[in-house]
């Protein structure tokens, strides 16, 4: 990993990992590593959650990000094969994603997956079939009335703002203890975008820890008590967000801000 | 060279040397060996693994390279063979103008069932197809006796006009030929045990085939090939840049039917006999087979496929219990009873389920098709364990999703 | 009279009105910016101008030419490219084939019958689509599959794609949602460098106001399925109207 | 010629339906070739070597050659049996092929033969044409076809079911069906018979209901069914279910035919089969029921019954009996020359294999001898005894001449010995 | 007037026959995403389940009568079924009678077998497999599956006859107040047609009032984010497939006195169904069954003589005819959901 920061000639930032060991985490992932078929994409990644923390993951187009979200989650492409994932005391990497979602660990995916021949409603009622539910469905709406109103319409047909509304709803829908957003305000009007960020601090305020991927750095670090920044499927910075908002040159080397 | 790339011209010879040695590479064993059973080096089967070829090559620039699916493919094959038949009847027993003719009628005829069916895509495109082709069949079979001879089919008879050639010697049969050679000639090696037939039909078919390989392999590089290859990837793409996929996906329907009625023709070319049959779904499905077999969208998988189940279906199908006991004739004859009892319901009249467990664990054990298949043992000895991002995307046909 | 003109388009979902009596023109060599809350209608007027979606009522002419009632391929080549919200690109095809594609229809038209040609002896396509390609930083990763590029790289492969067959009109559905900071910087270079060095018209939809404001030059403001003002972009800032509908506190 | 045996061998080949709904025809067919080549050399009882007229063979292969045989499958299509048949003839180099169960392959692998200059012996094949417009100089059928059926079952049916009836035929849409049809048609109207409809069925139907149902409309009082194998059994079935059987029309009891019966179709059929008319070529019980005129019968179903447990079918019978005419065929004329052979069969008188005495008559290579009329068992002891023997219709009554219409158009052309 | 009601009923039995193996079969076709060409197989095993059954009732102790010979002068066997010597032969040979309907009993247990054995043996591992991939594999176990049943009953049809409470035929017409012997109607298609009815009736009910109909269709479109749903869409997948299997079992069994099942049964109606399936509009359910019971009538009205002698060999071709009117005038066939298999 030295040697990848090395031959692109920039600072290490290595120093500044980890503290991971020492504390008591939430969710701790251990050493990861994860292929799409044959190609190396995860490359060995760990880093700790605490509870109720708000973790934002960082990183220029392709770092990995997304990867690293979908092998939390335990999705079968790309394969984790090395690494450990624990979820409060729950070996999260021995189970396949249904039970990880059960577990309590949930992901907004980034391209919404609003599932197709099903309405705004359905969409949400599929959440709440398997234990543990999370908000009521009426709940839900009163955050997001734009759904309530169009409850009826297959969900595939709404603005993209609308789907990711429901994605998220859809996700609030269950028990979460930790959520994975990939790029939830993608997409959205600046006035959703506040919205969801106020979402984000309610569902923060009733201690469930979320990570969070955003390309709006800025944005992502003001709302996140810690960061993680990834290149090339490999951790290159683990700390506070204010650390990173303060390191000028991490900024500009990995953010582009 | 020939207007192709280094490895597809390599590709091109290495088919080409296959052919023209056929004769030696498919008899390997002695004809007086017990394992003679397993040559299939004669005339009928090497006539048929180049025709095969040829239907499946030409299937595979449609669904290989588009992702439609045909399930009707059989009716051109049949009616290419019903033109030519009647080419031989009426005009002469020459195979170019049957052949030509063939191809001519099959491509008008794809061109109708294309312009219907590319309505509409993925299952629903299938059935259309299907449904046309059934319909052939039914047709031929009964109504349409007058043109095709029913179940009976067409044969050429001594009575037939023929009118571009010289009336038949006394007792003489009409015969297939080219400019007078006639397709059944055959010439005899013996080599020690060993013997070799060079038959005139199937060098005039292997020749037709290479022609085809060719013209596939050029179509697989042209832009055309890529246009097909898009449409099977993504249509809204295709059209907001501009282009029209419908006349596209015609051209390669009407294309793969010409390969078909090619087959067609020189089925009759080789065997001077057309029976409505060979227009039934399973024949369809059988070319279907073949290239999934093979490998879709793979140059030469899907000839290997055609070989693959003719071989079977010609081989497998003719050993009996006698065969097995001579094989197995060094053995102690508890021995012997015990694996002819294990082996036989596999033989002779089980060789459809053979055939069966093949296709199964072709699929499960080499996905993509033998030829994938093959790559990835040949991958698996040589340990290269990266991908190699330079590698011809044809030889990695992705999942398709535009099937039925 | 500018170089697109939309007049009083209507367009319904069932119960749902998405356009309302929208007035637009786009003059030409400008870049025209189409804002407004999630849901206002935007893609779905854009789907109108490329012929995906007939509107109700209304017209929408190109250069003088109706667009209504033709395919979206026969819009392509009269001049208007498009690149969509969720990236559209042949998955299965390698990067360089998917600029060779538009390299192709733009040569040669909505279909041409080359069965037989050599794709690797054209070489001045070849080079254009390399050209291209380097221009958008993508030409290392070539060889690549078109699926399993990460989704800010599938953004840019789209929009070289659109850009190479130089379009008279680019349409921009939310060009840089999803790309990092870097990118999107990268992006508006791009898009400001084509557009005064190629005099491309734009129309772009946008929800990142950064890009909008750094590139249009005028702005619509669409709610609702109607037009809500237009202006340029110093004047929208400040509408209180936008501020409320729209912007909220970021402006 | 073509495959001269040169060795000590000679190569026969079998080209039976293995797979497709025919296979245990097939099956049996080839069971019986196995039992030919067997007596042929010299081993087992000899069956029908000892009952038949010419003494010709002895036991020990053909002409002192061992007779060996390759066996194929036609699927029942005459591609895939073309293939087969060219297979045994470019690589196993057989001298003669047999076998075969429809007339389509039957015409298809005949001209093949001809074209290749070896003999071909037909097998199950019924359809006037294999020996009407498609008969080949090298090309031999043994078994009876439609003219036959229809010629000997009209006059049987008068006598059970009155002159004063009218027919209702479903035809199999297909050239057997024609051809059958139309000798049924023929021969019936001839005896006084009036016939109301005939409606052509598709080969791969499988219900008939709606072929059926509309018989009961009809004025007929007779159902005929042109339909062979699962098509028979399964259109047997339905008219049963859609009580037709317990139907009276004109004041009589309605009746079914069948023109031409099968073992095999018959023990598909089940009960629905019981009292109902057919015509077949050959049965076992024929030499125990009617006396020695069917001599041959009895031994040849002693030796099957005792390799196979059971007895032997009118399929497997034609096979064997064709196996050893060729054989002594071939003794005869000293020659395995194809010319020779059809030389020696051309205008054969034998008898002793079974069916009396048989002519194969030159003009069109067909064997014309007595044609079995058969009937449903009711009361079956066994289910290898599902027909009984109504009556034998003599050979004469048969008889045709070469060029009736209903076999116009064929021209056997001139032998073939190959290259 | 009569004929056409007599084929409407023909067609409607013909039509049950069609929709019950249709809707099997979309259930995994156009719910489950897979290409099953071994539908008809199971339609097949079902149908061979009678067969069994019935052989296991009449497995017989064998004595021989001495005063009575086989073909070969050996004395003649005689069997006497078990069921007859221990329930006495009245209670037996009803048994025996009543075995086809009686097998539902050993088809519902074996049909679920050989679903769950097939689904999680094999299919499973095609969900993500293109559709040629599972087209390859199902072909090759249909033709696995069909030549077994060949190596044990052969190729020849097996006479399995219905209960004969059932055996007789009504009068239809009478009973309207038609002239009576006109429209004569087989109880057994009756019985068929009540079955098909139910059978229908209950899968719809079951996918229509549960949230399993919903979870499985959701799981179709995108297993992957059910499953981020905690949903183990997997185990339903599995359910699916074997009510599926279950319904063509069941659907083979019953068709059996009205044709004696063969081993290459599945493959005939293999073909229909796949037609039945696509002109009803994937992924739908309705559209199967009325594509099912259309396409029945209409078959049956072309095979009237009246018919045939205006348009010769219409019978032969009216589905595939109609099928491609039907599509090409409705771009989803009759019902069919937007998306589902089209490309
Ligand atoms: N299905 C796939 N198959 C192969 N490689 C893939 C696949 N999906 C992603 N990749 C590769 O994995 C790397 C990481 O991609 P990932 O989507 O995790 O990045 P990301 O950080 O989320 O980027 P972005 O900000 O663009 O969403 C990229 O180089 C991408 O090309
Ligand atoms: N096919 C359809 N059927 C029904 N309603 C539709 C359909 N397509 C769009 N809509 C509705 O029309 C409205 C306008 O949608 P559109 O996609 O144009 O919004 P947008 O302005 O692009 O929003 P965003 O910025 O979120 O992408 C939305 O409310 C949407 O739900
Ligand atoms: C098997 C034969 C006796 C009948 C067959 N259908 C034929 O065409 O001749
Ligand atoms: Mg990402
Ligand atoms: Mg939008």
């Amino acid at each position: 990993m030295n040697a990848v920061v090395a031959e692109t000639g920039t600072t290490d930032f290595s120093k500044h990992r980890n503290h991971a060991a020492t504390a008591p985490a939430f969710l701790s992932v251990h050493d990861i590593h994860a292929y799409y078929g044959e190609s190396y994409i995860v490359q060995g990644i760990s880093f700790n959650v605490h509870e109720g923390e708000i973790l934002a993951l960082l990183g220029r187009n392709g770092a990995g990000k997304t990867s690293t979200l979908r092998t939390l989650a335990r999705l079968s492409n790309p394969t984790l094969t090395h690494g450990e994932i624990w979820l409060d005391h729950k070996p999260l990497h021995t189970m396949p994603s249904h039970e990880a979602a059960r577990g309590g660990l949930i992901l907004v995916p980034e391209d919404r997956r609003i599932i197709p021949g099903l309405t705004v409603e359905e969409n949400l009622q599929l959440a709440q079939i398997v234990e543990p539910i999370g908000w009521s469905i009426e709940r839900l709406y009163e955050l997001f009335p734009r759904l309530g109103e169009r409850r009826q319409q297959e969900g595939v047909t709404l603005s993209g703002g609308e789907q990711q509304m429901l994605s998220i709803a859809r996700a609030l829908a269950r028990d979460i203890k930790v959520l994975l957003l990939d790029e939830p305000y993608e997409g959205l009007a600046p006035v959703i975008v506040d919205e969801i960020e106020k979402t984000l601090a309610i569902i923060k305020a009733q201690g469930i820890t979320t990570i969070l991927v955003e390309q709006n750095a800025v944005r992502a670090l003001n709302l996140a008590d810690r960061a993680v920044i990834l290149d090339t499927g490999t951790v290159v910075f683990d700390g506070t967000a204010k650390e990173v908002l303060d390191n000028k040159e991490l900024r500009e080397e990995y953010l582009a801000i | 060279m020939l207007g192709l790339q280094k490895k597809d011209f390599a590709l091109l010879m290495f088919v080409a040397a296959l052919t023209a040695f056929a004769p030696f590479l498919l008899n390997p064993f002695p004809v007086d060996s017990a394992l003679a059973q397993f040559n299939a080096g004669y005339p009928d089967l090497m006539q048929r693994f180049v025709i095969f070829g040829i239907f499946a090559v030409g299937f595979n620039i449609l669904f290989g390279l588009t992702g439609y699916l045909s399930f009707g493919h059989a009716a051109f094959l049949g009616v290419g063979s019903y033109a030519a038949i009647w080419s031989m009847k009426l005009m002469t027993m020459n195979v170019i103008p049957a052949i030509i003719l063939a191809v001519i009628v099959a491509g008008l005829f794809s061109l109708f069932v294309g312009w219907i069916s590319l309505r509409r895509s993925g299952i629903y495109f299938s059935i259309l197809t299907l449904a046309f082709a059934q319909m052939s069949f039914a047709l031929a079979y009964s109504v349409l006796t007058p043109i095709t001879g029913g179940e009976t089919g067409l044969q050429p008879k001594v009575a037939d006009p023929r009118i571009f050639d010289a009336a038949l010697g006394d007792g003489e049969l009409p015969a297939a030929n080219l400019f007078g050679l006639t397709m059944k000639s055959s010439y005899e090696l013996n080599i020690g045990g060993w013997l070799f037939t060079f038959n005139a039909g199937y060098y005039v078919a292997a020749i037709v085939m290479l022609l085809a390989f060719y013209m596939a392999i050029r179509i697989f590089r042209s832009p055309f090939g890529m246009m097909l290859r898009a449409i099977k990837t993504n249509q809204t793409r295709m059209n907001y840049t501009g282009l029209n996929p419908k006349p596209y996906t015609l051209a390669a329907f009407v294309i793969s039917g010409m390969y078909a009625g090619l087959a067609g023709g020189l089925m009759v070319a080789m065997d001077t006999q057309v029976g409505p049959e060979r227009m039934f779904w399973t024949a369809s499905g059988e070319v279907v087979l073949m290239t999934i077999l093979g490998g879709a969208g793979t140059l030469i998988g899907p000839v290997l496929g055609a070989g693959m189940i003719k071989y079977m279906e010609n081989i497998i199908s003719k050993i009996n219990e006698g065969v097995l006991y001579e094989w197995f004739a060094f053995l102690p004859e508890s021995l012997q009873d015990l694996l002819v009892t294990i082996i036989y319901p596999f033989i002779g009249k089980g060789w459809h389920l053979t055939l069966g467990i093949v296709f199964m664990l072709v699929v499960i054990f080499l996905p993509g098709g033998l030829l994938e298949g093959g790559e990835r043992i040949r991958n698996m000895l040589s340990r290269k364990k990266k991908a190699d991002p330079g590698k011809d995307p044809e030889h990695h046909p992705k999942p398709s999703p535009h099937v039925a | 009279m500018g170089i697109l003109e939309v007049k009083n388009v209507n367009k319904r979902f069932g119960g749902l009105q998405a356009l309302g009596d929208v007035n637009l023109s786009v003059a030409e060599n400008s870049v025209h910016a189409i804002i407004g809350p999630n849901g206002a209608g935007k893609s779905t007027l854009l789907n109108v101008l490329v012929g995906k979606l007939v509107p109700d009522t209304g017209t929408v002419t190109f250069d003088g030419n109706s667009v209504l009632g033709r395919t979206p391929f026969q819009i392509n080549q009269m001049g208007i490219s498009r690149v969509f919200q969720t990236p559209e690109i042949f998955g299965d095809l390698t990067v360089m084939e998917n600029m060779l594609i538009p390299c192709f229809a733009k040569r040669d038209g909505s279909f041409r019958m080359h069965a037989i040609e050599s794709i690797a002896s054209e070489h001045a396509i070849i080079e254009r689509a390399e050209e291209m390609l380097t221009e958008v930083n993508m030409i290392d990763k070539r060889e690549m599959h078109g699926a399993s590029l990460s989704r800010g790289d599938k953004r840019r492969l789209e929009m070289a794609m659109c850009l190479v067959q130089e379009p008279r009109l680019l349409l921009l559905d939310e060009p840089t949602a999803g790309m990092s900071r870097a990118d999107t910087n990268n992006t508006i270079e791009l898009l400001k460098e084509i557009h005064t060095k190629r005099n491309i018209t734009m129309a772009i939809i946008e929800h990142d106001m950064h890009v909008v404001f750094s590139l249009a030059q005028r702005i619509t403001v669409l709610a609702q399925g109607t037009p809500l003002v237009e202006d340029i972009p110093e004047n929208i800032k400040g509408h209180p109207k936008v501020k409320e509908a729209y912007l909220g506190e970021a402006a | 010629f073509t495959n001269e045996p040169t060795g000590s061998t000679v190569t026969l080949g079998f080209n039976v339906p293995q797979s497709g709904p025919y296979a245990d025809e097939g099956a049996d067919e080839l069971r019986a070739f196995q039992l030919a080549v067997e007596h042929l050399n010299g081993g087992g009882d000899g069956g029908m070597l000892n009952t038949f007229s010419s003494k010709a063979l002895q036991g020990s292969g053909i002409m002192g050659k061992k007779v060996e045989f390759v066996s194929g499958d036609t699927q029942t299509k005459s591609d895939a049996a073309r293939a087969s048949a060219r297979s045994m003839i470019e690589k196993d180099g057989a001298v003669m092929i047999s076998g075969g169960s429809s007339s389509g392959v039957a015409v298809a692998v005949q001209a093949l033969c001809q074209e290749a200059g070896v003999i071909f012996m037909a097998g199950l094949t019924h359809a006037n044409d294999t020996t009407g417009k498609d008969r080949k100089a090298n090309g031999f059928r043994h078994f009876f076809n439609s003219y036959m059926s229809g010629a000997a079952l009209a006059p049987v049916l008068k006598n059970a079911y009155g002159a004063d009836r009218k027919a209702y035929y479903l035809t199999a849409d297909y050239n057997w069906g024609y051809t059958t049809e139309q000798a049924v048609r023929e021969s019936t109207e001839a005896v006084g018979w009036e016939t109301v409809n005939n409606v052509l069925t598709p080969l791969t139907q499988t219900d008939f209901s709606s072929y059926i149902a509309p018989v009961l409309q009809s004025d007929a009082d007779v159902l005929v069914l042109v339909h062979y194998g699962g098509n028979m059994v399964n259109s047997l079935t339905n008219a049963v279910q859609f009580g037709l059987r317990d139907r009276m029309v004109n004041g009589k009891q309605f009746e079914i035919v069948v023109p031409l019966y099968s073992e095999l179709m018959a023990r598909g059929a089940g009960e629905n089969v019981k009292g109902i008319f057919g015509s077949q070529n050959w049965d076992w019980k024929l030499e125990n029921q009617l006396g020695s005129r069917y001599i041959g019968t009895n031994a040849f179903v002693r030796s099957f019954g005792e390799k196979y447990g059971f007895p032997p079918s009118q399929a497997a019978h034609t096979c064997y009996v064709q196996t050893l005419l060729y054989a002594d065929a071939v003794e005869r004329a000293g020659s395995f020359n194809p010319c020779a052979v059809v030389e020696a069969l051309e205008g054969f008188e034998f008898d002793g294999l079974g069916n009396g005495p048989t002519l194969y008559r030159a003009d069109d290579h067909q064997c014309f001898k007595d044609v079995v009329v058969v009937k449903g068992k009711e009361n079956p002891e066994s289910e290898f005894d599902l027909v009984e023997i109504v009556e034998v219709t003599p050979a004469e009554q048969v008889t045709y001449a070469p060029d009736h219409p209903q076999f116009a158009g064929g021209d056997l052309g001139t032998c073939n010995p190959g290259a | 007037m009569e004929a056409i009601l007599l084929q409407i009923l023909n067609g409607l039995d013909k039509g049950s026959a069609y929709a019950l193996i249709a809707l099997g079969l979309t259930l995994i076709f156009g719910t489950l995403g897979v290409v099953n060409f071994a539908h008809g197989a199971l339609f097949m095993i079902g149908a061979f389940c009678a067969v069994i059954f019935s052989r296991i009732l009449s497995l017989s102790t064998v004595t021989e009568d001495p005063t009575r010979k086989d073909f070969l002068g050996n004395p003649l066997k005689i069997e006497t079924p078990y069921v007859e010597s221990w329930f006495g032969p009245e209670l037996g040979s009803v048994l025996i009678n009543w075995s086809v309907p009686l097998s539902i009993i050993l088809a519902i247990p074996v049909m679920i077998l050989v679903g769950l054995a097939m689904e999680r043996g094999l299919i499973k591992y095609f969900y993500k497999r293109p559709h040629a991939d599972q087209i390859l594999v199902t072909f090759g176990l249909a033709i696995v599956l069909q030549e077994i049943i060949k190596y044990f009953f052969g190729a020849n049809p097996i006479p399995t006859p219905a209960p004969d409470v059932f055996a007789g035929s009504f009068d239809f017409g009478a009973l309207i107040g038609l002239e009576a012997g006109q429209i004569i109607y087989p109880y057994w298609r009756l019985v068929y047609f009540a079955f098909a009815a139910a059978i229908i009736a209950a899968v719809f009910s079951f996918l229509q009032f549960t949230t399993f109909g919903m979870v499985v269709r959701a799981g179709m479109a995108d297993r992957e984010t059910v499953g981020l749903l905690g949903i183990n869409i997997d185990k339903r997948f599995t359910i699916m497939f074997a009510i599926a299997a279950v319904v063509a079992g069941l659907a083979g069994v019953m068709y059996t006195p009205i044709n004696s099942p063969n081993y290459h049964m599945g493959m005939d109606f293999l073909v229909l169904s796949f037609v039945v399936v696509v002109v009803g509009g994937m992924g739908s359910l309705p559209g199967a069954v009325l594509a099912g019971f259309l396409l029945g009538i209409l078959e049956s009205f072309a095979s009237m003589a009246q018919v045939l002698s205006v348009v010769p060999g219409i019978n032969q071709i009216i589905i595939y005819l109609v099928a491609i009117v039907i599509l090409l005038t409705r771009p989803r066939g009759l019902m069919g959901r937007k998306g589902v298999m089209e490309e």
